[in-house]
Parts: structure tokens; C-alpha cells; sequence
């Protein structure tokens, strides 16, 4: 049934023809916060309170984007006069390139990269320029969490807009098994809008879409996430389909990679996606959990539960070795009981 | 494929909620296959709560509903026990509008509570298509009064004291703006009264036009004045702004008059929108020519009666702004 | 106040094709394309606005400008209340720097 | 569009006028904000009904117990009064959980020194800025006094300097309220009061009974000054989403601060389970804020 809905939701396929495949196809899209991609596909064609709820969805992702392009403005003014150019990662990066990848997606934060030696003067820009951390991280542990452990700073929010940036300096964490080069994708990259900023080029987009997807998290937005790869692969030109796995084995990042093109070939159909993963399969024992997972996502209800359990050690494993694991999540659940945060219930992520 | 992914029957032929058998409503609310269909918005609804659903059918008699799990809406909402533990243990009943929204749970006498919070949230937290404001619009052929919520101003009570006097009900809740223009849209569902309010008005509007009364809600005594078969026979047409007040109640109070700037007055509007941000230049252009077309005033009042007389007064004078 | 560093040699000017403005009384509601935002602007954020319109000024041009702009003796209207006033446009991106300056 | 304007010599004057409000530091923009405050939202303008007699005792550490059924005589704190009030507490919070400008001061032996209290700046209250909500907090607060007849002149002073001048006699040794006194005479005069005189307020309400000057039982026991209690004497009503100001910052303070902070912390760490009286209300606000 998902995969059904999948290959709607990007037009390979019709909308479901039934009365009720369709009401069930729109709230499976609600769910899963892909209303606005849906309506990018489908609301010339629609009529009736279809389009309303597809106008709906498109108009509120048209915040988000507004939302996120100023970030962007924002980001470029505060780091004036210096001669940073922060990387747009993900949903920016979409934004900043009129991507198909970015069209009706729904986003809360921005993501940049920027070079570990500028990582202080970038955090005393945004500082200056109104950005403070995140409250619900301001506390001693997180930050030393986030500073010595994580990939990126902690998150901070502006103090008047309210939104947040992720500031990264790698792509994986400090910790985590599979270490990407992000120093060769970030010398590839390249000028966006005015050059005050920078988004990668289109391979390092897909690798760094399945690094994040399959290397990096929990996958609590499977089709999202998978809509989202679909994307990206069919913005790849012919040269750059044909060299992705080269490149993904350069920057160290040909497992996340092969993944996504299993995605890519079986979800959606895609015979050039199959065609490069060729015989390069990975051995079925490492697939298997990972594949069993993302079905059990899309199906959701108990499965996704499973995929849970099967995701969630998986996802801080992918992040830290075993002892340091250890210590963090008993470090997390010492705070269950004796919090750090002196100040109560303000608004924060999570 | 042009033109033929609508998901939904026409709603004009669409049956009035009384005009179906209670039993094929309380079937279809079961599996959250009632829609109702009222100004701009379809609603999906899904409860076992026997008080919510009585209150539904006595309240909403006159709404066109469809039961089939064909029609499409733009929002759902499941008025349901917080967790399977509480369905037995505790009862206890929350509105679920579809998304991580942890509301109030409170006892299942209190459904109707959660049912018209529930519309509330979905509508102020899911519709970008219109501008939302926190107000209760009345209006006549001329034109529309826009009450705006301050807290404990008696913005309903005036409402309900106005369609007394002959003006139709938009809304007791919200402004439903047409991005664009102007246009206020109709959305009429029962007025909500807060403890004194619901005798004053019961006193006034007769027990037939009342709900049943409940004590002890988060937000103390609560009742509703239903909307009329002729306000929703109205819904789908909208009315254009002529005044702006911003009441505030005082016991005892002489009833005063102050005009308030448009740009004042549309800074204080701008603050009980839920939505405003969201629609960006479509909500700016519709504001902006609303604020020329109304003229706002404080109005500061000690009883309904005065409240009335004074709205009469303001409502006849200078005509459209 | 202001939204990043800036430098008195720095230009900057307000693009009108980036904004739009109604007049309510003695404020103007001016809605900005790029972030979404509504601001309200009072005669005297307004007035440097349309002196942003007309040709860049880097911050020092701008502190001469003004206080003539306004009418006022330069006494009244200090270069550091200029600067804060400046900085407000700035903060919410009602004006941008003009490249190669 | 004011081309004609710009000649008129009012409209001179008018700008003239503001632009000495500008320079004395007035904004003269404003960003117009759709509300995260729940008082413009009926969904969420939600109230907590505290039931009368409920305590609640705050350890140095900002570890809290709650209790509606201890009954606090009002003389002061010992051991076997904190260990009572501990067995029947129904709620406990773990350390950390009630920010320090709730939590007693520790300095026993040390008579009113000062606990330098400057959290004022994790408190939206600065300036001049939000006059309504600290006028309404000090009202709120001012209802549920442990002295009535305090409840009464406060109520009349609005959020100005009240709690400074009554009765806080600074009369025992390691009361935090002389130290909050000296606070909120620092800043209270300039009218950001709101912290300095809310953790001042709790402090009366808790010790009020310190007036009695019983200094007698803290010299042996340290449990006045290692605990502080926060007595609610009679049932009190409030909206939490009052103490949100429109960028869905919270401003709390005083005993109904606490409690919010209190109730809170509860939703954070068990949900709605056991029933925290207000914690769904509170959960549902900020639910909705995150989310927004």
C-alpha cells in the first residue's frame, strides 16, 4: 500500500481512483508531512475540497520556505565582512537552488557547515547578531555533549524570529563508525545567490541526503526522507549518476550511498538507481536490518514500532563506540531524575 | 487526468445532520466517517463520547454532514480517552486533531468541551487558506461587526445579544478572512458562554436556543447558544467589515465610547491571529483594506443592554467608514 | 540592534520593489517580500526608509543626511541615534548592502 | 505617498517629538506577531485550580515535594517538619528542578547575606517592558498572600516596590527575604521588580510566620535554611498562559511562578500521570509552543 502511495506522491503514478483510497492517500500524506510535496504534483489537477486541502498544505510550506530563505539573508548578513561562506545543507540548500527536492517540504531549522577553524568566529557572529542557544541545551552536559561528541554546536535560536540554526562542522559525528570527508565535499563546493553563501554540488547532495538518511538518525520521516532522495537522484545528470559511486567511495560514504540507491530502485521503480548499484550490492547480512527497518517505517502502526527498537540503539550506535554510549545514555537517564535546566517549561525543541 | 481528483460529493445535495437516522450518525462517528460541512471547512469527526455526540446532533441539526468514508475534509478531529489505560481506569476525553496536541484531558460528561475545543485547535492551528483572527463576527445586509477577544471583554454574550437584534452569526470564534480581500466568511457554530453569560443569554435567547449547561470545566460553567437554521442557511456568504470593537466588560461599569486609530487597531488584531505569519502578503493585503473600510472603538461596558445600545448607536452612525 | 557588523565605509540603501507600504494614519504597515514580516514603521523610521530608497549612504553619509531629512538641527538627532535607527531597518532586512562598496 | 505631508508643520513636530522618544531608546519599529500567547488562544486559555493547603518545600539542591495534605503550622521549618511534610508529599521533583531563585540560600549561620539573586535576566520582566502581565502576576499573587491584610495593600501597589515595605522585618537570622528585600529595593524602584519581588513574595508567604521571630528553633536545626516551603492557603485559579508574553516567553514569578515552573517540570518528567493538578493544562501550552 505504501509503496503505492509512495510513487503518487512523486507522479509516478495516479492518485488512488477510489472515494476512500484517496481520503486514505491524503491522510497517509498528513502524517507523514508530505502534504506540500503532494501538492507541488497534484493541485493543478485537483478540484473540489481536494484542492483545498492541497492549496492548504501549499501555502503553509510556502511559509516555511519564505521562512527559510530569510534564514539564509540572515545568516549571510550577520557573517558580513568576514570571509566565511557557511555550507546550505539540506532543506537550504533545496531552497537556495529552486530544487524539486525542496519544493512543499516543510522545515523547522537550518542547517550550514562551515571549516572547524571557523567554527568559533561563526558562533560569535550569530551571537552578536541575536542568535542565543537553545534553552532546552543551554545546560553544561548538553553543550559538552554537543561540543566534544556531535557534528555541529549546539543549536541555537534567534532571539526575535524564534528559529533555529544547526551549526555543523562535519557531516558525522566526532564519535560515529563512518567518518564522510567532509573536507573534499566542502572544497566542492559551490557559490549560491549572491556567493555569500554555498550549497554543494549535486553528488554531494545525494550522498550527503543518504549520509543523514541511513548513517545519522533515528529515520522518524520515512517518506519524507525517501520522497526526498528520489529527488535528488532524478536532479543527477547522466555524468553524475554514472560517477556517484565513485565519488561516494572517495568521500567514504558508499554504504549510506548504496542504500539510498536500494531506496531509490525499489521504492520507486527506478531502473538507472538499480542499474548502478550493479552487482556493487551490499552483502544481504548488513542490508537486511536497515531495509526491514524502512519498510516497517512506511508501514507504520506496529511495524514502525519494530523499526523503532531496531533504530533507535542503531542510530546512537551509528554515533558513538560502545563505551562512550554507555556513559552517554547513562548520563541521559541520570537526568531523567536530576535535570541540569534551571529553567522550567520554556519552549524548546523536543 | 484533468479536473477529476476532487475527493468529494457535491455539497449542496449533501443532507442535513437531523435529516439522518441517529444511528447511522452515531455509526459513522464511531469510525470517523461524519463530515460536517460548514462555511469554508469540512470536518471529519470520530467519537464514542456519548455526550459529545448528543451534544453534536442537538447542535448541529441544521449543518449538511455526509456519512460515507468517500468525502474528503480538510481537517479531522478525534475526541477520544488520552490513552487505552484511561479508557478504563480513569475516563477521561481530549481532542485529538490529528497531531501531537496533548490537550486537557477532562471527564466524558465534558465531551462537548473537547468537541468544540477540538473544531477550535483544528481550525486555528490547520487552515492557512484564510486569515484567522481571534473574533466574533456578526453581521447584517450592510455589513459586519467584528468583536474582538479580549479576555473576559464578554465578546461572545455580545455576540449572542446581537444576533438578538437581528444580525446573522458568522462566528462566535474567529474571523475567517479571504486572503486577498476583505471578505469575513462564515463559520456559524454554537456561540460559547462562560458562567454568568450563559443565564444572561439564556434569558434573553429562550432554553430552546441553549445547550445543556457544564459545571466545573478548566474554564469554569460553560454553555452554548446553538446557531439558527437561517445563520446556517447563510454560511456561504461572506460580509465585508464595517466595525471594529474591542469590548471590555466591567460589572457596573458606565458605558463608554473611545475611537481607536486603524493602526492601532490593527496591531491588536495582528496579535490574536494564529496564522498571520503564515500567509505572509495574501493576510497583508486583506488586513490593509479591511483597516480602511472599519472604523474601531474601545468599548467599555457594565451590562449586555448597554453593550447592545451602544453597538445600535455606533452601527447607525456615519455609515460604512 | 543592528543584524551583523557594519563599517563606515560599508553602503547600504533600501530596494522598494522589496516591500510594500499602506499608510494608516501616522504609520505606515509595510509588509517585507523576503522575510514575510509585517512592521509597522512611525514617521521617523518611515522617513529614513525613503532616504534609503532614494541612493545608498554608508552609515557616516547617513548621519548627515538625516537630521536635514528631518528638519531637525543634527544636535537633535545625534549619528548615534542615526545608527540605532539604521539598525533597526537593518535588523529586520528593510535594507541591504550595496555589493562592491 | 506623504509628499504633502512632508510640508505641514504639525506633521513636522509630530516627528520631531518622536524621533526624542527614538533617541531616548524607544523603538521605532514594530514586527507585528501573530500570538503564541495562549490568552488570545481558546484552546489553550486553559486554567489551574491549586486546591487549598497545597505546600510545597524546596530543598537547597531545587529538588521540590508537593504535598495537599500536609498541614504547616506556619512556625517555621525543623527536621521532623520537613521529614513529615517529605512522607506525605504526593509529588516529588528531583534536584534541579525549581530554579535557585526559589530555593533557600543555605547560609545559616550567616545573617542576610546577600544570596546574589540575579536571575532577573532569565525573567522576561526587564525594563519596562511588559507592565500588564506584571501588574496582573503581582495581582494574582497579591490574591493568595498568607496575610490577608497584606493581600490588601499590595493589591492597591500594583507591581511597584510592593513587598518591600510591609513586613519584612528581616527579623531572623538566615532569611532569604532580607536578601530578596534588599534586592527588590535595588531594582524594584525602577520597576523591574517582577523577580527580585516575586521570589520575595514566596519567601513571605512560606516564612511569613517568620515575623514571629522564633529564631529559636533554627539555631540547633538548619532545616529553615537548607528548605524553604511554599504554602498555598487557599484554593487559587489562574491562567498560566497569562504569564506568556507574545513571543511565547514565559515571565513567572511568585508562588503562581513556582508553580508553574513546578507543574511543569511534572508534565516534563511523568506526563499527566498521577494527576499534577493543572500539569494537562500546562502540557497542552507548551506542547503548543514547541510546535510553534
Amino acid at each position: 500500500m505504501s509503496r503505492a502511495f509512495l510513487r503518487s506522491a512523486v507522479g509516478l503514478a495516479p492518485l488512488p481512483p477510489r472515494g476512500a483510497d484517496l481520503v486514505a492517500f491524503i491522510a497517509w500524506g498528513r502524517r507523514h508531512h508530505i502534504l506540500g510535496q503532494l501538492a507541488t504534483v497534484w493541485e493543478q489537477e485537483s478540484a473540489g475540497k481536494l484542492a483545498d486541502v492541497l492549496a492548504n498544505a501549499r501555502i503553509f510550506a510556502g511559509h516555511d520556505r519564505r521562512m527559510l530563505s530569510y534564514e539564509m539573508n540572515r545568516i549571510a548578513r550577520a557573517l558580513m565582512g568576514t570571509d566565511i561562506r557557511p555550507v546550505l545543507l539540506k532543506g537550504g540548500a533545496y531552497v537556495a537552488k529552486a530544487l524539486t527536492a525542496g519544493e512543499g517540504r516543510r522545515v523547522s531549522d537550518i542547517d550550514i557547515l562551515v571549516p572547524e577553524a571557523d567554527l568559533k568566529a561563526v558562533e560569535a557572529a550569530l551571537l552578536a547578531a541575536g542568535w542565543k542557544p537553545e534553552v532546552s541545551t543551554a545546560g553544561a552536559y548538553d553543550q559538552h555533549y554537543y561540543r566534544d561528541w556531535m557534528h555541529e554546536l549546539p543549536p541555537l535560536r534567534h532571539a526575535r524570529r524564534r528559529t533555529l540554526i544547526d551549526v555543523h562542522h562535519r557531516l558525522t559525528p566526532r564519535t560515529a563508525c563512518l567518518q564522510v570527508d567532509h573536507g573534499a565535499m566542502l572544497s566542492a563546493a559551490r557559490p549560491a545567490g549572491d556567493g555569500s553563501l554555498q550549497v554543494f554540488g549535486p553528488m554531494d547532495r545525494f550522498i550527503h541526503s543518504a549520509v543523514h538518511i541511513f548513517a545519522d538518525g533515528t529515520f522518524d520521516t520515512p517518506a519524507r526522507s525517501l520522497i526526498e532522495l528520489y529527488y535528488l537522484f532524478a536532479d543527477l545528470d547522466d555524468a553524475d549518476q554514472v560517477s556517484l559511486r565513485d565519488r561516494a567511495r572517495e568521500v567514504g560514504a558508499l554504504w549510506p550511498v548504496d542504500h539510498a540507491l536500494w531506496a531509490v530502485a525499489t521504492l520507486f521503480g527506478s531502473r538507472r538507481a538499480a542499474a548502478l548499484r550493479g552487482k556493487n550490492r551490499l552483502s544481504r547480512l548488513r542490508a537486511l536490518p536497515v531495509r526491514l527497518a524502512v519498510a516497517g517505517k512506511l508501514r507504520e502502526g506496529a511495524w514502525a514500532r519494530l523499526a523503532d527498537v531496531l533504530l533507535y540503539p542503531r542510530s546512537h550506535w551509528l554515533r558513538m563506540p560502545v563505551g562512550m554510549l554507555v556513559k552517554h545514555l547513562l548520563q541521559k537517564s541520570r537526568r531523567m531524575i536530576s535535570p541540569k535546566s534551571a529553567v522550567a517549561g520554556l519552549p524548546g525543541r523536543e | 487526468m484533468s479536473g477529476s481528483w476532487n475527493g468529494s460529493v457535491g455539497p449542496e445535495a449533501m443532507k442535513r445532520l437531523a435529516d439522518h437516522a441517529v444511528r447511522d450518525v452515531a455509526a459513522a462517528l464511531a469510525r470517523g466517517h461524519l463530515v460536517l460541512h460548514l462555511g469554508p471547512f469540512a470536518l471529519a469527526l470520530r467519537t464514542d463520547n456519548a455526550a459529545a455526540r448528543d451534544f453534536l446532533v442537538s447542535m448541529y441539526a441544521n449543518c449538511p454532514v455526509s456519512l460515507d468514508q468517500d468525502t474528503m475534509a480538510d481537517f479531522s478531529l478525534h475526541v477520544r480517552p488520552p490513552n487505552l489505560l484511561r479508557r478504563f481506569v480513569r475516563r477521561q476525553v481530549m481532542p485529538d486533531p490529528g497531531f501531537y496536541f496533548p490537550s486537557v484531558p477532562l471527564p466524558p460528561r465534558m465531551g462537548p468541551l473537547a468537541l468544540e475545543m477540538g473544531m477550535n485547535m483544528a481550525v486555528a492551528l490547520q487552515c492557512f487558506r484564510f486569515a484567522i483572527y481571534h473574533a466574533a463576527v456578526v453581521a447584517d445586509e450592510t455589513g459586519a461587526i467584528v468583536i474582538s477577544a479580549n479576555s473576559g471583554g464578554g465578546k461572545s454574550t455580545l455576540a449572542a445579544a446581537l444576533m438578538q437584534e437581528n444580525f446573522r452569526l458568522l462566528s462566535d470564534e474567529f474571523a475567517i478572512m479571504q486572503p486577498g480581500e476583505p471578505l469575513l466568511l462564515p463559520y456559524p457554530r454554537p456561540v460559547s458562554l462562560k458562567n454568568a453569560s450563559v443565564d444572561i443569554v439564556r434569558a434573553f435567547a429562550g432554553n430552546d436556543a441553549m445547550s445543556g449547561v457544564l459545571h466545573g470545566t478548566p474554564k469554569g460553567t460553560i454553555g452554548y447558544r446553538r446557531a439558527r437554521k437561517s445563520d446556517i442557511a447563510a454560511m456561504h456568504r461572506p460580509a465585508r467589515g464595517r466595525l471594529l470593537l474591542f469590548p471590555t466588560f466591567m460589572e457596573g461599569a458606565k458605558a463608554e465610547v473611545k475611537p481607536v486609530e486603524a493602526g492601532d487597531a490593527v496591531m491588536r488584531f495582528i496579535a490574536g491571529s494564529p496564522n498571520y505569519h503564515v500567509l505572509g502578503e495574501a493576510a497583508y493585503t486583506s488586513l490593509m483594506a479591511f483597516a480602511d473600510s472599519i472604523r474601531a472603538y474601545d468599548i467599555t461596558y457594565g451590562n449586555t443592554a448597554d453593550s447592545v445600545a451602544l453597538v445600535r448607536e455606533l452601527w447607525t452612525q456615519g455609515g460604512a467608514a | 540592534m543592528p543584524a551583523g557588523p557594519n563599517s563606515d565605509t560599508w553602503r547600504w540603501r533600501a530596494n522598494a520593489r522589496h516591500y510594500r507600504t499602506h499608510v494608516l494614519g501616522d504609520v505606515t504597515y509595510v509588509y517585507c517580500h523576503l522575510s514575510g514580516e509585517t512592521h509597522m514603521l512611525n514617521l521617523v523610521s518611515m522617513a529614513m526608509l525613503d532616504l534609503l530608497v532614494q541612493r545608498p549612504y554608508s552609515l557616516a553619509e547617513l548621519a548627515d543626511a538625516f537630521p536635514a531629512c528631518l528638519d531637525v538641527p543634527v544636535a537633535e538627532c545625534p549619528p548615534a541615534v542615526v545608527a540605532r535607527l539604521f539598525g533597526e531597518l537593518d535588523d529586520v532586512g528593510l535594507v541591504e548592502r550595496v555589493s562592491g562598496a | 505617498m506623504n509628499e504633502p505631508r512632508t510640508t505641514d508643520r504639525v506633521f513636522l513636530e509630530k516627528r520631531r517629538q518622536l524621533l526624542k522618544l527614538g533617541a531616548a531608546g524607544v523603538p521605532m519599529l514594530l514586527t507585528m506577531k501573530a500570538s503564541a500567547s495562549s490568552t488570545a488562544h481558546s484552546a489553550l486559555d486553559c486554567q489551574i485550580t491549586i486546591p487549598e493547603g497545597l505546600t510545597i518545600l524546596v530543598s537547597l539542591n531545587g529538588a521540590a515535594w508537593i504535598s495537599t495534605t500536609y498541614d504547616y503550622d506556619g512556625q517555621g521549618l525543623t527536621s521532623q517538619k520537613v521529614a513529615a511534610m517529605q512522607n506525605q508529599s504526593q509529588y516529588v521533583l528531583p534536584a534541579g528542578a525549581v530554579p535557585e531563585r526559589y530555593r533557600p540560600d543555605g547560609d545559616c549561620p550567616d545573617p542576610c547575606e546577600n544570596s546574589g539573586d540575579d536571575d532577573d535576566d532569565d525573567d522576561n520582566w526587564a525594563a519596562a517592558k511588559k507592565p500588564r502581565e506584571s501588574y496582573l502576576a503581582s495581582l494574582l499573587d497579591s490574591l493568595m498572600l498568607s496575610k490577608p491584610a497584606n493581600a490588601d495593600d499590595r493589591s492597591t501597589q500594583l507591581a511597584y516596590n510592593w513587598g518591600n515595605d510591609d513586613d519584612d522585618d528581616d527579623d531572623n537570622g538566615c532569611s532569604t527575604g532580607g536578601d530578596d528585600d534588599d534586592d527588590g529595593n535595588g531594582n524594584g524602584n525602577g520597576n523591574g521588580n517582577g523577580n527580585g519581588n516575586g521570589g520575595n513574595n514566596g519567601n513571605h508567604n512560606g516564612w511569613g510566620n517568620d515575623d514571629d521571630d522564633d529564631d529559636g528553633n533554627s539555631n540547633y536545626d538548619t532545616s529553615e535554611c537548607e528548605y524553604k516551603i511554599f504554602v498555598f492557603d487557599s484554593q487559587v485559579q489562574y491562567a498560566p498562559g497569562d504569564f506568556l508574553d507574545s513571543s511565547g516567553n514565559w515571565s513567572l514569578s511568585g508562588k503562581l511562578g513556582l508553580y508553574t515552573i513546578v507543574a511543569a517540570k511534572y508534565g516534563q518528567y511523568y506526563g499527566n500521570y498521577n494527576s499534577f493538578p493543572g500539569v494537562s493544562c500546562l502540557l497542552s501550552i507548551l506542547t503548543y509552543l514547541n510546535n510553534h
